[in-house]
């Protein structure tokens, strides 16, 4: 039997496929179409401090095989989350990573300190790229030294407990530089890919289809560049731990992300086609890799970088 | 476990039949002992496109009956738009083609304990549920009412097999080219002045749905709606498809149609705030 | 009968809908499918000063809705575009834009200074954002400066007799503000997006499918991305002309890229699946646009950004 | 007007019939008066995966045999290995099924002006355009002789009909589970030595391309092979199909398979250099 078993920092995962955030709200909805303790972990919508309506309805368009979404972050707010769904994915043996999102450096710090006495978490991951909020200039993961100034809040709030990964924004310039400066800043593993910066305009009204006007693009359509921002930050930090994710929704896809270098795979988008995806693409990977002669999911992270065998000619 | 979808299933049905009827198609589906968990205002959420396609959500249809009696087992009948590429596969989909779908979801009108008077308001295809709907209630002794809108008759869908099961009913036309002109909320005023209706049920376009609450406010009368928001994935995890609806204190918060509604208490959805988000934070 | 003619810049085009460049080769090729004088313009494959053999096979993986290519800019050079294919364009009565690629700044100055006399050219494209090249750090269009330079090196060398296209990336962190640099540097207009940086691994031999590792993705999947550049920068810069671009297939698309901001449409991708796809989306635009009751293209210009009508309630 | 694609069509044929062969499906396209200007070698482009798809390229399939005598008017047969997911779909259709095409696109196998001794050699499905090129060969007064190859037996594709065209037809797999053990490629350099050979036509996996090549070299007979790589296009435009040719002076330069092949000389082709690139440019 292959070892399917991954860690990411301190974290140790039974199982490779992760939900994504805010493509499994808080789990239970999921759990009466997968067995929540046989995934890796739930990762839960990012929570904020304060409760939150989101943004307006439409939030949604479907685009040629992806989405673009404005969901703008509704949620029950950090005191909820932890009294009411935290416990019950504990009750439930999900393994949980707690995703955090805020409008401030002190807000995740804030967020982190909560998070920190709370039991039953085993990751937080840091939602610094969220392209759902008002202004872009405050997309904390567009900028080098706001990514670095929030990792290091939420760093010192957690203590060295809790593995951090921070979640990036494909909308960048340089992501190896960002990548770079959050691990600096104490980051445990990187989160790849958040949805990509987008529009669709509804040529009735023509007008944005999305009362947010623009949204993220997740789903299939992105999985190339999820692969691309993956190898890349692979090859320059090999040894940082990778959670994979962007447009994943087989286990043919969720291997090409662990073979550009993802220790684990959060599938979002995906579910919404299919809730049983995320057990249904763990099950397929663990054939093809089996197929492939690997003995563990840990041999196949980044096999897609080996130095080329010597020639045979 | 979670009480959230706890009837749905992930099912593979298989198209029994497929016709036009007006500018509908009536599909039924032979969906097996699912029915049994079925109650009228529950949706289905088929996967639409077959294997390649580049259309990755899930497509919400109301059920519109479901019946166990026949050869086939349990059998689910839909009424089906051709609205854009989604609701156009399925209209293409020939007698024997197998599907990919999720049933029953979502939140189903409340049948009362006591034999009440019912008036059972649909427009356009928003009939689909009221007929199965109609046949309960009838069941338990109600009165039951039907008024049926549209902008033109060929989007009116009333099956006669559907007639029976109501007392009275009641076509509306835009255009007139069916039944009464004009539109189906137009004589519920009188109805509720008169004391003829306890409990609306209703299912249709959203202005139709705000436009009933409207009247209905400042009366006893309870207002069931089936509401209809834009959903990607129709379990609950992705908050796109949010109503602005007030709890017992009257505080405000986005829930979600696919499993907070598509039925909704009519008095509690804020209608001036759909499409907008409320002011204070909850 | 609706006016369908546009302006990019100084140049006029009698219609809205080109090829995109590195879609339509030369035009040649094209011709038995299209009538190509029916067409805005032919944009032709960037060329650069030498001839190039471009990069090796595999150069092309397809995915979701979407394609990933690596061409590396093979081309006959210059000279021989000037002696042979542009000759034949012209021959053939379609109109032209050159699209031009460089390695140094000096390169994209002495490609001007070529077409500078060249006979029947109606706008030049500088392509500074092919991400095909070997070091990412070399991808003009991702730096401010580097992007002005090649603008303003271009512009001295072409004088004011020809309109200057500069083609960007959408790879960069902010859009804007590169688009403000090459308009501040001499570009009359704008050509939005060029491809998006991309990967695809083979899961067979589990390495990068293509020879040149990464590639760039288009097709319908990259639509949105391209919807939401073109409305940012139209949003920043109303007056600049875009030629929009990214995933159009259908007349209901180039729809979408104009009520953005975009006053011509260029096909790349779409070409490969019906090579009659320019005409057939100019077709189905006309009808579009006369739907909504537009007596000119040019109304309909970036019609989504219009002020919200005062509410009826 | 411009030469490339000169005969090239946009259509849409009908299938006509689908049936298995072996590891392979034969189809026959309905294809009309397009025939008259096919040639053996040339291939078809066909759009796959239906309405919806998120497959947005053409698939290229070499034409088998054309024929114009019967009821239907003009007919294609292609040879399809149900290899992804677009060949899998073409393989899936009825008949009856629309589908969108492009055709005739590519160089055809060069025909000799005066009878010579023709040797063809295919791999695979290789063999599909081969039965085409011997009628024509045959009918030019040729003598034709047939070699096959392929891994196993089920690969092999030999039709009846075809057979009587060659003079003579030998099969090799590399299980022996049908004709000869061993490879298509080996008894080659016996026949050129023996000088029984003036003419090779190749069609195949492109490593029994280059054996073949590697093969001739040296003598003068003439090789003419059908290349295939990935195409994006099929008609010139994109530049995702190329392979190193050098021309008449010995400059290399990287040739587009769909308008300067998918028939190429073997000669010209540099084969150590296929999925490279030359070092210096041209
Ligand atoms: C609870 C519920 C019950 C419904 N019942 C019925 C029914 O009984 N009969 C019927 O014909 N239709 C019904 N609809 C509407 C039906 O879901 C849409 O017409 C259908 O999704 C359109 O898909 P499309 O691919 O044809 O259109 P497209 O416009 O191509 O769809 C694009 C996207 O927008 C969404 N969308 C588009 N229109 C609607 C809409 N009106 N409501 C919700 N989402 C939409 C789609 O789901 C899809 O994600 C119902 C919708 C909901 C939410
Ligand atoms: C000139 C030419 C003639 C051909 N003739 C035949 C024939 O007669 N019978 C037959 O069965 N096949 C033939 N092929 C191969 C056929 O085109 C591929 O098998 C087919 O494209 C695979 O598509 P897919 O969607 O099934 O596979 P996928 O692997 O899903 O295809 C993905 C992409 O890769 C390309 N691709 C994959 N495999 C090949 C391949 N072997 N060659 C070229 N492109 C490929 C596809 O076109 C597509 O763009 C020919 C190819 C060429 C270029
Ligand atoms: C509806 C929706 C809501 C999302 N909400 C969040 C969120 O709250 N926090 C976050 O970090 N990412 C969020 N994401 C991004 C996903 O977690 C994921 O990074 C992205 O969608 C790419 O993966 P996918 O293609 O598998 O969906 C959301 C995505 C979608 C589609
Ligand atoms: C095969 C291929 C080759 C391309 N070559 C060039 C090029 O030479 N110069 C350039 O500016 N853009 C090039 N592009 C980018 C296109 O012009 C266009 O910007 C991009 O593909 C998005 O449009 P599309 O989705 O319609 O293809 C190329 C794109 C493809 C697919
Ligand atoms: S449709 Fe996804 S939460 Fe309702
Ligand atoms: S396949 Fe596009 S140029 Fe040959």
């Amino acid at each position: 039997m292959i070892d399917m078993s991954t860690t990411l920092g301190t974290a140790w995962f039974a199982h490779p496929i992760f939900t994504a955030s805010g493509c499994a709200s808080s789990g239970k909805e999921l759990a009466q179409f997968i067995n929540l303790e046989d995934i890796g972990a739930v990762v839960t919508k990012s929570v904020m401090n304060k409760a939150r309506h989101g943004r307006p309805t439409p939030r949604m368009a479907e685009t040629a095989s992806g989405m673009v979404n404005s969901i703008g972050l509704q949620g029950p707010g950090i005191d909820s989350f932890l009294a009411n769904d935290l416990p019950w994915l504990v009750e439930n043996r999900a393994r949980v990573i707690v995703s955090i999102a805020g409008e401030t450096v002190e807000e995740y710090a804030v967020l982190a300190r909560k998070l920190r006495s709370a039991p039953g978490i085993s990751a937080v991951e840091v939602n610094i790229s969220c392209p759902n909020v008002e202004n872009r200039g405050l997309v904390f993961a567009c900028d080098p030294d706001a990514s670095r100034n929030v990792i290091d809040g939420v760093r010192r709030a957690l203590g060295g407990e809790l593995p951090i990964i921070a979640k990036l924004s494909p909308d960048v310039t340089d992501l190896v530089s960002i990548a770079r400066g959050v691990i600096d800043s104490g980051a445990d593993g990187l989160a790849l890919i958040n949805t990509v910066l987008a529009m669709v305009i509804n040529i009735d009204s023509m007008r944005p289809h999305l009362a947010g006007k623009t949204g993220g693009l997740s789903g299939p359509a992105i999985k190339p560049i999820a692969v691309r921002a993956i190898y890349q930050v692979h090859s320059a930090m090999p040894k940082v731990p990778i959670l994979g994710m962007g447009g994943v929704s087989s286990g043919r896809d969720a291997l090409e992300l662990i073979l550009a270098g993802a220790s684990g795979v959060s599938v979002g988008t995906a579910s919404f086609g299919n809730p049983s995806a995320v057990t249904q693409i763990q099950n397929e990977l663990q054939f093809l890799l089996e197929a492939r002669g690997f003995t563990s999911l840990t041999q196949a992270v980044g096999y897609a970088h080996r130095i080329e065998e010597a020639s045979t000619s | 476990m979670s009480a959230i979808n706890k009837f749905a299933e992930q099912i593979r049905p298989i198209v029994v039949s497929n016709k036009r009827v007006g500018q509908y198609h009536q599909i039924i589906l032979n969906v097996g002992d699912v029915v049994t968990n079925c109650r009228p205002g529950n949706f289905i959420a088929i996967n639409v496109g077959g294997e390649s396609t580049r259309m990755i959500l899930r497509r919400a249809f109301a059920i519109s009956r479901v019946s166990t009696s026949g050869v086939l087992g349990g059998t689910m009948e839909l009424i089906v738009a051709p609205h854009g590429q989604g609701s156009r596969w399925l209209c293409s989909l020939q007698e024997g083609a197998e599907i990919d779908a999720i049933t029953p979801l979502g939140s189903a009108f409340g049948i009362p304990t006591s034999p009440v008077n019912a008036l059972l308001v649909g427009g356009g295809y928003g009939s689909a549920p009221l007929f199965g709907l109609a046949e309960v209630l009838k069941s338990r002794g109600c009165r039951v009412d039907m008024y049926l809108g549209a902008s033109t008759g060929s989007k009116i869908y009333a099956p006669m097999e559907g007639k029976r099961a109501v007392n009275t009913l009641r076509i509306y036309t835009e255009d007139g080219s069916m039944g009464e002109i004009g539109r189906v909320t137009a004589p519920i005023a009188q109805l509720i002045a008169e004391g003829a209706v306890d409990v609306i049920y209703s299912c249709g376009p959203m202005g139709m749905l705000s436009a009933i609450s409207s009247i209905v406010k400042g009366s006893d009368v309870v207002h069931q709606c089936a509401v209809e928001e834009s959903m990607a994935c129709g379990v609950g995890i992705c908050m796109t498809c949010v109503i602005p609806v007030a709890d017992e204190f009257g505080v405000t918060t986005m829930k979600r149609s696919c499993i907070d509604g598509p039925v909704m208490d009519g008095s509690l959805v804020q209608w001036n705030l759909v499409g907008k988000i409320p002011e204070v934070t909850p």
